[in-house]
């Protein structure tokens, strides 16, 4: 097998020098009962070349993204990624390399994580971030539970507009941990429900911008109710590319920042590995979750970096820890920071305005389509439209026309009773061809013919 | 910075130890940060020249300026590949770190991974045009089922902590269901630390089991232990001293007569994988570490992915989505209703690590049932022959019979030497060897764990035995100096992590820098 | 083999001159050839067990085993990343090679070449099955034909030298289909070795021209060499000491006015890419190296390829294949018949550096023709650049007035110091820079020809200027040893050449081996 | 620009150091007529998405050989080439690194080098061969030159059964060097017709085994009879993988061998980069073509490799160097050698096995189709069959059913009148699924349905 190098003869003459007859001796404290004589039924050992045969027959099975007008967004973003970040990330020396626990030898690991945190820190507006969380949803779970843990509350408030797969993750970590969640119902734009709901147990108000339905909320009212009330403000992103264009969390009080860093350097992944990205103020720093790598210096007075303030973490503190993260998303965070290193502020910025300008041309296409109306108020490069048909419907007839036509609401929140709300998105990937293809097969399908 | 002054920057205190003493480290440079390297107003990206308007969000941009350097292409691939070269790596060298199972990784499986069907794929798109990925992921579920001989699995923890998480909420509805609330959960003092602190996360109390001199749980102490509070045993097996649990069948017995549940942590699933199913030692629920046991790369800490297996009674309760196959093919329930209804919830955004699942399924299609076998059999294998070698000279904590994947020692050796654990590994490094796994677990002094993996030929092997056993004798002859003092050789010398701690500085900024 | 006693081989020798004095390299270790690895029955490439039968050539098969080593992936992966951290490369730095180009390779074109219409295409494949392919290379040939205002190209050859044979041959050919069989090539001294030696191959006597004190071709001399003999006039330029040749417009009317052709060789094209095309100077053939100009990797010594531009009188002798627009798509014209019936016939199989053209197109249409434009530009001003900020301490060859893509110095400044050119180069590797071109042009003394490239910033080029300053303040020191002794911190120390050609070890054998 | 570093402040700043005006003051030398005043009639620079795009669309119009039934040979095979060497070779420092003048830095590429010399002397059974070639043809080509130099006669013998383009190829470079070739009529099998057209002026005989129509030939013979003559035995192979089961040019007395190496590490790449092998006896060593690496010891006497033997090349000996070539096939033989050191000797002979095999399949199946005559007596992994029609136009109806048949002899060498002969291969890619739906259509579009 080509993954393994010993030979039948290194074998046997190992067991020679273990003094073992054969390998079966080794195996000795597993219960007779429970030792297999034979492999287990699965197919044998494969060549690459039928290995690859079969999985890219399976990969020829799902419609890429790229293949087509495509307009899905709600939490994962098409960008392009330039070739440099994959190359980069496949060195063996950073794709090969565990933790970096042994910092003298980690240095490439170590100062990519410090340049990563620094460029979270700033694109949040925050202080301090730490070195990835698994993903946004995670994370932002994570922030609910410091965040309860510094203030010693209970109580946290979700707004309606926080993706649905993130408010149920957080639920899911909270009930467990004996936080309660408060989660408004769904709402294009809820500030004044945000607010009205913070009492004197609420320990954070979670509040996503551009929400789920793509609406752009400058949320320093609700830091500010939030702040009155001694409660933290967690702010979510989703969508990382906002943030070259729109206020940062920090500029608009969030204590605690999380965002899904996919959108720069990583693919879509069909949901994963993604990296979350996360941030605090100062003083929250020692209730942070997570990896945190700091500058010092070696015993010659260089500049290096190390793993710092470990005794948050697990395998310090263990049942006492701040969480129970080990592996976390180091080559994602490592392709996240290759790629915003070629963008740099400059080039981020102008990403975010094309996004913007090909997502203003998608609204005036869709919205003339009659029966299609466009609810988001502010968008940055997603947006919701209300159909007079099930939404779900029209993306499986449109689908059948190799156009994603976006998500369907209710395919996120079944309950909201808005399965007539679609979600669609456009990038710089997004092509005018794209969108007048998409407004014409939506108009066929709605007021044209009947969809095939 | 006068660290650009002079070519990149130059080592005068370390070329100083060089006779003749002249600047320059060859291949070997220092490399400043991205920070500093200007680039203030550049951008290594080139976007079409096209009108844009921000007018309708006027009040809702940034007031504060990005300040984030942008490189141009040619100095972005330089600084990142003259920093990857400070890094030790699978790739360069045998990487003993115990329990984290550092094995080869496969470029077939990047290859694959990076198929435009599976990473250019939204986790959203309509069901009918991702058939292919659920497919994946329903072949992979296969595998794992069929290999621990368990039930179900749920595919979407992202790491082994997180699978960790998933089994014990799974446990946490189970006992609610029958509205039995309990309070607490048992693992051993050699727990790894995410044991603990998952319990601790999942609003469980944790105590801990004794151990016995063989390094085994203590059956008394757990039998004494269990109670109507327990709401499960939580046992790594293989453990992490390395060794298997000879008692494990009895250990669930117990446990589920005390109604408690068995999760084993099989982060050291790789040990036995193909020859024993952890479903045949009743094991309820048990996360795999797909990024150790089926060699996903760990990428410098992460991406990974922890799917749990499930005993029927469950798999009921198993975190949404759920895969099903439906009449339209494969089809996925992603909320707790229908089938789905006992689910606890779920635990993060779509459906799980896709891009690890592809990696994984490619690596154990490359090996087929015969080839996992033997890849148990080796990294025993080769762990024991380790053993045998260095045991003269170091202090194995478990002398009597066999380890399984990792072979654990102590510092008895080095006491009284003036070298510690700390300072051996240290040592390491200027052979060229990654250190071992040190101080962990706790219920060994000055631990070493040592894990080679089966993809270690024995030829390094031997390599890697001869480099410990020539530094063991330097150890002996009083060459104390040759440990406190490592590395050498390193990119840099030894790093000072209490200063780190001390004056915490997290991110580069203008000021702190000027 | 000793090499594999204590881990990877450590190298007392060395660490001996390290303080203190212990044995290892820490990252970077020695690697032994893959014939000393052992492996001699295994292999790393897993295949379907299938019933083989091979009676039918029974008398046909090899008698003599085929004693090749097969490693497994590990072990091979390891091997060649270890081996690859001893190179020096553009993406480490600097990389000044005058004459050379080393220039940044980005990677998109790396991935565009391997997308599996290009990289899986058989080259033989049904015509109408490859439009793709011929489109690729007629889009190339018309951006080359633009670039350089020349009316055709030959794509096919497979680097600069085979360009220029391809030159020669039109030249022949053209000459000889009006019965005018001229025996001699004239170049100038400072001609590159492919120049001569390809005239050699073409059938051609070579004579040198005389250059100018300013470092031009000597006009008088040339007229004076020009004759009915003559077939062409073979001129650099940019020449290799980095001028351009103010008169190369007379240089072509005197060459055209002896009924001689004039041959351009273009490897210096990205001098001028943009801003100056060649058919604007009465060249008749020019080939381009793409893995110059157009940045495909050179790749420790290629592959590369050289199309070659020609004038309306040159055309219709091109090598086969012609690209030829057919009614039906794009066609080849495979033999000489048809409008190819004047061509001079094959160079090689097949239609050339297919893989190259795709990674030369990238690079074109990235930069666009203002991007061209700006390659020559930056080029230009970093040679200058460096030119001025060395020319206080070295001696540049051409002192007055502005070179082109690169600086060409003398060793008049080292007269006397102790320290020749070679030494200065070598203790440049010290400081983390590959040396500059050394000892050619052959016109100039102790030649140092410094060539940046325009993909470098300026902070690397005044880290680079302050490595050279500080070092030839060493030199003007007199600390002659830090020369003569360089490199130090090279994975090697100066390695013996002269014993490497007096007994040439050109393989691995197991008998010299043991 | 993005591969541009220089900033319009750097270019400024950088004018002034220089002590020039502007950048027009740098191309002073140029004759004022000569410079282009603003940039030529050609597209502007394009961002990565849009050159990948339009590229990605050429590729998309041709017939990949992997997306269907494929069975051209004829000097270019298809293999299956491990991931780990196409990721190997993409390493900076083997990518990125010049000819390795600098062996202080440069033992990577170097040590390679050495392997790749070792191997290549290996297969094909001669003890001294060269650092790579551009490819088998001019490599061919070289060796005819190289025979006439060495034997100081002016005669070349090329056989029939010789690749045309590497025939026409040597013809090339032969006639501007004033060697004259001798080119035998295309034959499946001409032993007799080479020995017979040996004469005393015969400088070197050209014969290549598996030849173009797959026939497979013991050269002894045809060595003695050159050897007897005082002319030397050249051995061409296109088809490398068919060492790992025949015998070696140098066990059946070639002087000189070729070959084409692509068929190990490199794919089809519509022709080229491709890398050619060539080995030599001791004797000529000094007539060699091309680099050479040599091994030597360093200044502490550690083992280490250089470029020796310079003084054969063209930067050396210039017009009486023993080639011109300088750039040559570097990264391909470094594929070359790490999927050889991969396969091993025992991997090469499996993989030859197999490919036999599946071609043996192949010969079975379309013999059994009426009308088809296979003409190769003896074959390795491809082979010719003569159909009673205009075999281009049966590949090219073939095609449109997405067959790729294989190659019509005639497009080779359109003069031999052998307009009915089809060149056939198959190797480890080729399934038998492949070769039922290739003997089906065949045998429809010879004796059922017209083609369409
Ligand atoms: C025994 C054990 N359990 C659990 C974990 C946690 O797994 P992960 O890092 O994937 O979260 C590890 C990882 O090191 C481990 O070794
Ligand atoms: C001036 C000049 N001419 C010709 C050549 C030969 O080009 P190639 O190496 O591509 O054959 C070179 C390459 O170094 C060169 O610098």
């Amino acid at each position: 097998m080509r993954y393994l190098p010993l030979t039948p003869d290194d074998r046997a003459a190992m067991l020679a020098v273990i003094g073992a007859a054969t390998i079966d001796d080794l195996f000795i404290d597993v219960p007779a009962s429970a030792r297999l004589a034979k492999p287990v039924d699965l197919p044998p050992h494969a060549g690459e070349l039928e290995v690859e045969r079969a999985l890219s027959a399976l990969a020829a099975k799902n419609r890429a993204a790229g293949t087509g007008p495509f307009f899905c967004g709600a939490g994962a973003y098409r960008h392009h990624v330039p070739a440099t970040v994959d190359h980069l990330i496949q060195r063996s020396e950073f794709l090969t390399s565990y933790t970096p626990y042994q910092p003298e030898i980690a240095q490439g690991t170590l100062q990519t994580l410090f340049e990563f945190q620094t460029q979270v820190a700033e694109l949040l507006g925050l202080p301090v971030a730490n070195a990835s969380m698994y993903d946004g949803s995670t994370g932002c779970a994570e922030a609910v539970l410091m965040a309860s843990r510094a203030t010693k509350r209970s109580g946290a408030v979700l707004s309606g507009g926080l993706h649905p797969h993130y408010a149920e993750a957080a639920h899911t970590l909270a009930v467990a941990a004996g936080v309660e969640t408060h989660r408004l119902s769904a709402a294009i734009d809820d500030e004044a429900a945000v607010i009205a709901a913070i009492g004197p147990d609420t320990a954070c108000v979670v509040v996503q911008t551009p929400n789920v339905f793509g609406t752009v909320t400058d949320v320093t009212p609700i830091a500010q109710a939030a702040h009155a009330a001694g409660a933290l403000m967690i702010v979510v992103t989703t969508e990382t590319v906002s943030l070259g264009l729109l206020k940062s969390p920090g500029e608009m009080g969030a204590d605690i920042a999380v965002a899904e860093g996919q959108s720069i350097g990583n693919g879509l992944n069909f949901g994963g590995p993604y990296v979350g990205l996360f941030a605090c103020t100062e003083k929250l720093t020692r209730q942070i979750p997570g990896r945190l790598c700091g500058q010092t210096v070696d015993a010659e007075g260089r500049r290096g970096f190390v793993l710092t303030l470990s005794t948050r973490e697990q395998h310090i503190r263990r049942d006492k820890a701040t969480s129970n993260i080990c592996t976390n998303s180091g080559l994602c965070a490592l392709a996240f920071t290759i790629h915003m290193s070629l963008l740099g502020g400059t080039g981020l910025r102008t990403l975010a305005q094309i996004n913007h300008a090909r997502t203003l041309s998608l609204k005036k296409a869709l919205a003339a389509v009659p029966g299609v109306e466009v609810l988001t108020p502010r968008l940055f490069n997603e947006f919701a439209i209300r159909l007079p048909t099930d939404a779900a419907a029209v993306v499986e007839a449109l689908a059948r026309k190799d156009i994603i036509a976006g998500v369907p609401y209710a395919r996120l929140d079944p309950d909201a009773g808005l399965d007539d709300v679609l979600l669609v998105c456009a990038t710089e990937t997004t092509t005018a061809g794209d969108i007048a293809a998409f407004a014409a097969a939506l108009d066929a399908n709605l007021n044209g013919e009947i969809a095939a | 910075m006068t660290m650009l002054n002079v070519g990149r920057q130059t080592r005068p205190e370390e070329s100083a130890s060089l006779t003749p003493a002249y600047p320059g480290r060859g291949l070997l440079q220092d490399e400043p940060l991205i920070f500093e390297l200007g680039g203030w107003t550049k951008t290594g990206v080139d976007f079409p020249d096209e009108a844009t308007d921000t007018a309708d969000l006027a009040g809702l941009t940034r007031t504060l300026p990005l300040r984030l350097p942008g490189l141009s292409e040619p100095e972005t691939v330089r600084h990142y590949v003259r920093l990857s070269q400070k890094n030790h790596a699978i790739d360069l060298a045998l990487y003993p770190l115990g329990s984290c199972t550092m094995k080869h990784n496969p470029r077939l499986d990047e290859k694959l991974a990076r198929l435009p069907g599976f990473i250019d794929l939204h986790p959203l798109q309509p069901i009918s045009t991702v058939q292919g990925a659920l497919s994946v992921m329903d072949t992979l579920a296969h595998w794992l089922k069929t290999l621990t001989g368990m039930p179900a699995v749920a595919l979407t923890p992202k790491a082994g902590a997180h699978g960790e998480l998933c089994g014990l909420l799974a446990i946490r509805a189970a006992h609610l269901a029958r509205g039995d609330a309990r309070r607490v959960v048992l693992a051993p003092t050699s727990a790894h630390g995410t044991n603990p602190a998952t319990a601790a996360l999942a609003g469980y109390e944790v105590r801990e089991i004794a151990q016995t001199e063989s390094g085994h749980v203590d059956l008394a102490d757990l039998e004494a232990k269990l109670g109507p509070d327990v709401a499960a045993v939580m046992v790594t097996n293989p453990n992490t001293c390395g060794l298997f649990e000879p008692d494990v069948i009895e250990i669930a017995r117990l446990t589920h007569a005390a109604g408690a549940y068995f999760y084993c942590d099989g982060a050291n699933f790789n040990a036995i994988v193909g020859r024993v199913r952890p479903g045949d030692l009743g094991v309820d629920a048990m996360h795999i570490n797909l990024h150790k046991t089926f060699s996903t790369p760990h990428g410098g800490g992460g991406p990974g992915a922890g799917p749990v297996v499930l005993s029927a009674e469950l798999a009921p309760y198993a975190p949404t989505p759920w895969l099903v196959h439906g009449d339209g093919g494969f089809d996925l329930i992603e909320e707790p209703v229908g089938a789905a209804e006992g689910s606890f919830g779920r635990m993060s955004a779509f459906q799980g690590q896709m891009g690890m699942y592809v990696r994984a399924l490619a690596y154990m299609m490359s090996h087929g049932a015969d080839g996992l076998r033997q890849v148990a059999e080796d990294a025993v294998l080769n762990a024991n022959y380790v053993k045998a070698r260095l045991s003269g000279v170091m202090t194995p904590a478990f002398p009597d019979g066999p380890c399984m994947h990792e072979a654990l020692f102590d510092d008895t050796w080095l006491e009284g030497s003036g070298v510690t654990t700390l300072d051996f590994a240290k040592a390491m490094i200027d052979a060229g060897f990654h250190p071992m796994t040190m101080y962990f677990p706790l219920v060994v002094h000055g631990a070493m764990l040592i894990e080679p993996t089966e993809t270690e030929s024995r030829g390094e092997l031997d390599r890697f035995c001869d480099t410990i056993l020539e530094l063991a004798a330097a150890v002996k002859a009083g060459d104390t100096e040759r440990f406190t003092g490592a590395p050498f050789h390193a990119p840099l010398k030894r790093l000072d992590e209490t200063l780190a701690a001390r004056k915490p500085r997290l991110r580069w900024s203008a000021e702190a820098a000027a």
